[in-house]
């Protein structure tokens, strides 16, 4: 089973990214859970949430503790929240930031993905974006699985944008 | 047997409880003098005056209770009391 | 000859009220005048208690009782069901009139909340609140319909207290205030007035709420034979005026060639029997200034 | 056409009332359900679900609403939790004593003060008593199956009772999982259309409901709620197999369902999602070579007594997992009742997850082992902070 733990600020959509990520699985055939950490903030406080990918049935409900994988959605969370807290020894983490270099003692890539964002969505959030680069850096699902479950979250043109900013993501860390 | 979720399926059983029983006084109707404005009718807590089949009003002593509402009602004195005796 | 009222008992005999109870006198006028198409509901009460105890029933109407705070709530449900089974061709070509029958208590206290809602969110329905100013069912005990200076048994005239110390809630203009096309006040003393209102609620599409006074003989304290006497003495005193609101526009139904004194009304009733001659004037003023402020001199 | 979805407990709830063809639904917003109820509106606000909908002002008059609907004769539904819930309570008695088939969804939330808007059982464990059936749900998928046989069993004529499916707040209210989704036709066709013999308001046929329960009466209301309680048991196990024919998912009996019980001298007892976490620490202890079971109470209300005496009948280590606490007993309720129902037996309960407070593996591991040592039976609490 791999556990995924998103952290992002409440209205960045971390919530909504953990759930068509968990959708993307199950449209590759696999099992998979969606939540968010179940706290009470509110726009623009940190948050979490978190996806389980399994190819069998998900049964297990306690929290996640020592994910696989780490999103961040905002470089500037690593000031006040420590990301990377139980990630497991060989653990990725995958950062929205202009730098290249995070220094945080686990895999990580980085990615301009408010960039990417403002570009296509021509608003800062980034969580497709920052899907997009997810699975790109770790080829857990099919990308075609991703987009699809991109457009089943934002309809017409909105999914079309979103797709697409996941779409150059993908591309970029892919190619890293 | 209770009915499930007690319900009645009757409806206006209580007629079976015969309240003239309650009385202490009974009004006395007289058709002589009554000029069917309904009155005592429209007033009757329980539906206890009724009109016979000559369109003539009557106080029906199965239920009448005797609280006498039509007696001091009535604009003609048509509805005197008397005193129960048992 | 031509009949006054309609023959057809709807409210049967044999039920448990108090000789000359007022609220069984009301349920008989509007059940003559909803006629048999109409489901009622009762919050808990007086009325509810004595027509209904298991396996009897006065009701040959469907009726429903569920608790006491919840009558509009209720009668929301119902009225909701109505068009849910219009939808499968039931009820299909008649209007089956939903009317809620509820104390002073069951409306201005605890279910004050139930109403506003079912008010507030359009439900078509008839609400009657009949009002005899306290908790009749379990020993007069006050509410917030109980006039000032009755004596309650929970605000009882003593050395130190002439009852109940606040004035009556004005459940009719709080009513109105939801913006419901039809309101209005009646009195079981004048049938007529009080039928022809409660026509009008029922033809009326959508929440109409209709404010019944109705004397009680146990918590009022005065013989039976006097319950239409003492009705009437609180509309021709201009205690209790009768009017209507429809939609929006307010009319007074009944005005008294002159308004007997109010002393005349309080006198009648054990309730005000600790009231001296100058208490009674305070009552007078505050009624004259009501009836001023309704245009009623 | 079945279909799957990746969704989330509430949205599950919400498909199954639409799947059922409910007539009124009458509800409130509380957190963690307002979900439910926010996709039925939206359901009728774009035209797939033709429901009379009372956004009532309160818990008390949504089930009131309900109640008035019900006995109308048409099939309703409502949702809430905690203090929600706790605001109905009068009314729940009421729906049971007219025996009226209101089904709604309750996504358990711990009760104030401190007010706490996170799962634990002490809402729908309140309401044991209420005449409501009860019924526990594992996970999204049983959300949604257990919606539709609610309807099923409150509406059969041995049962006549409402039933409450209970699942956790957050836990399954704000987790999407993948969750087949049955033909609606197919839905319909097995519920029908609910028409009620015993109660409906109708000026054909003028009822009196909700009369005064004279002493004469009343506690034969009673004894009749109490025996079709019993027969509920029977109707929910038969339900569950139709279900299984038609739908190819099963529960269980329907009234519990056993988790590697067999060669088991250790068993843990638990209600809803927690039982997941549970059957997964069980499949890791069993790859290390160890027995545990599990006996998952689904049904609540009425209570499984036969079978779960039955299905523990050798076991000898019998650990209850409650996320209730009975003040004053320091028990949970299904510990006490689990321990009047094995008489004399060793019976541990284990007061957790209260509040919201997570049920780690580690915690499932710790109350196995402190179940395997104790020698009597005690309330143990379990990841309370120093």
């Amino acid at each position: 089973m791999i556990e995924i733990r998103f952290h992002g600020r409440g209205g960045q959509g971390a919530v909504t990214a953990a759930k068509i990520l968990a959708k993307a699985a199950f449209y590759d055939g696999k099992y998979s859970q969606g939540f968010p950490f179940f706290g009470v903030e509110r726009r623009g406080a940190p948050v979490m949430a978190f996806t389980r990918i399994d190819h069998k049935k998900i049964i297990v409900r306690s929290q996640v503790y020592n994910p696989d994988y780490v999103v961040v959605q905002d470089a500037t969370l690593l000031d006040t929240v420590n990301v990377v807290e139980g990630l497991k020894k060989d653990g990725i983490v995958i950062v929205n930031t202009t730098k290249d270099d995070l220094d945080l003692d686990f895999k990580t890539y980085t990615i301009d993905a408010t960039g990417i964002a403002l570009d296509i969505l021509g608003v800062p959030i980034v969580n497709t974006t920052m899907l997009g680069a997810f699975v790109g850096a770790t080829k857990l699902i099919s990308f075609d699985s991703l987009k699809r479950a991109i457009l089943d979250t934002f309809r017409g043109e909105l999914g079309e944008k979103n797709t697409k900013a996941a779409e150059v993501a993908y591309n970029i860390i892919s190619e890293k | 047997m209770v009915t499930i979720g007690a319900i009645i399926y009757e409806p206006g059983n209580t007629t079976r409880n015969k309240t003239g029983n309650w009385r202490t006084f009974r009004p006395i109707l007289n058709t002589e003098k009554c000029v069917k404005c309904e009155i005592c009718y429209i007033f009757c807590p329980e539906g206890a005056i009724y009109e016979d089949e000559n369109e003539n009003f009557r106080i029906n002593y199965d239920y009448c209770k005797g609280c006498l509402i039509c007696s001091k009602e009535c604009p003609t004195n048509a509805i005197t009391k008397v005193r129960e005796e048992k | 000859m031509n009949k006054r009222f309609p023959r057809e008992e709807l409210f049967a005999p044999g039920h448990r009220g108090c000789a000359g109870c007022g609220a069984s006198i009301l349920a008989r006028m509007v059940l003559k005048t909803v006629g048999r198409d109409v489901i009622v509901v009762s919050a808990t009460g007086c009325l509810e208690v004595f027509s209904t105890p298991y396996p009897e029933t006065a009701w040959r109407v469907p009726w429903i009782h569920t608790a006491f705070e919840c009558g509009g709530a209720v009668a929301s449900g119902i009225e909701k069901a109505i068009k849910a089974l219009k939808k499968r061709g039931k009820f299909k070509d008649r209007k089956i009139t939903v009317v809620a029958i509820t104390g002073d208590g069951g409306t201005a206290d605890i279910g004050f909340q139930s109403l506003s809602g079912a008010l507030e969110r359009g439900h078509d329905m008839v609400y009657i609140m009949y009002d005899n100013e306290a908790y009749m069912n379990t020993g007069v005990q006050r509410s917030s319909a109980t006039p000032l200076f009755a004596s309650a048994t929970t605000a009882p005239a003593g050395k130190k207290s002439k009852g109940e110390d606040r004035p009556k809630k004005d459940m009719a203009m709080i009513a109105a205030a939801h913006g419901i096309p039809y309101v209005a006040t009646a009195c079981i003393s004048y049938p007529e007035d009080l039928m022809k209102k409660i026509k009008k609620a029922c033809e009326i599409e959508g929440p109409t709420f209709i404010h019944v006074l109705q004397p009680c003989t146990v918590g009022w304290g005065y013989n039976p034979e006097n319950t239409i006497e003492v009705g009437r003495l609180a509309v021709e005193t201009g205690f209790f005026p009768l009017y209507e609101i429809e939609y929006g526009e307010f009319r007074i139904t009944y005005r008294p060639t002159k308004r007997k004194p109010l002393k005349e009304y309080i006198r009648m009733q054990k309730r005000y029997r600790h009231l001296t001659d100058e208490d009674i004037e305070i009552l007078q003023k505050y009624v004259d200034e009501k009836c001023k402020l309704l245009g009623l001199e | 056409m079945e279909r799957v979805d990746v969704i989330t407990g509430t949205t599950a709830a919400a498909i199954a009332a639409k799947l059922s063809k409910v007539e009124v639904i009458a509800a409130y917003p509380i957190t963690p359900q307002s979900e439910c109820i926010e996709v039925l509106a939206k359901f009728i606000a774009d035209g797939e679900l033709d429901a009379e909908y009372i956004k009532a002002e309160s818990e008390h008059s949504a089930m009131a609403a309900c109640i008035g609907a019900s006995a109308t004769g048409v099939r309703t539904f409502t949702a809430t939790a905690s203090q929600g819930l706790a605001l109905m309570h009068e009314m729940l008695y009421i729906a049971a004593g007219m025996r009226l088939p209101v089904v709604m969804l309750n996504t358990n939330r711990a009760l104030s003060a401190p007010i706490n808007i996170w799962c634990d059982h002490q809402d729908s464990i309140s309401e044991r008593d209420t005449g409501w059936i009860q019924i526990y749900a594992e996970d999204n998928q049983e959300t949604l199956d257990s919606i539709i046989q609610a309807y099923k069993i409150a509406e059969d004529e041995d049962v006549l009772l409402p039933v409450m499916v209970c699942i956790d707040g957050f836990i399954l209210t704000h987790t999407v999982e993948p969750v087949h989704i049955p033909d609606e036709k197919k839905v319909r066709d097995y519920l029908g259309v609910y028409e009620p013999k015993h109660a409906y308001l109708d000026p054909d046929r003028p009822i009196t409901q909700g009369p005064v329960g004279v002493p004469e009466c009343y506690m034969e209301t009673r004894k009749q709620i109490s025996d079709a309680m019993e027969k509920a048991k029977k109707v929910i196990k038969r339900v569950n197999e139709e279900y299984y024919e038609i739908f190819n998912r099963r529960y269980g009996n329907g009234l519990v369902e056993g988790y590697n019980l067999e060669d088991a001298d250790t068993v843990l007892v638990a209600m809803g999602s927690v039982c997941g976490t549970i059957k997964y620490v069980i499949d890791s202890l069993k790859e290390k070579g160890k027995n545990v079971g599990l006996l998952r109470v689904r049904t609540y209300r009425p209570f499984p007594k036969e079978d779960i005496k039955e299905m523990l009948k050798e076991t000898e280590n019998v650990g209850v997992l409650d996320k209730n606490i009975s003040l004053g007993f320091n028990m949970g309720a299904l510990g006490i009742e689990i321990m009047a129902t094995l008489k004399g037996k060793k019976v541990c309960n284990y007061i957790v997850g209260l509040g919201g407070r997570d049920i780690t593996l580690q915690n499932i591991e710790e109350i196995i082992k402190h179940l395997e040592e104790s020698e009597d039976g005690e309330t143990k609490w379990i990841g309370l902070k120093e």
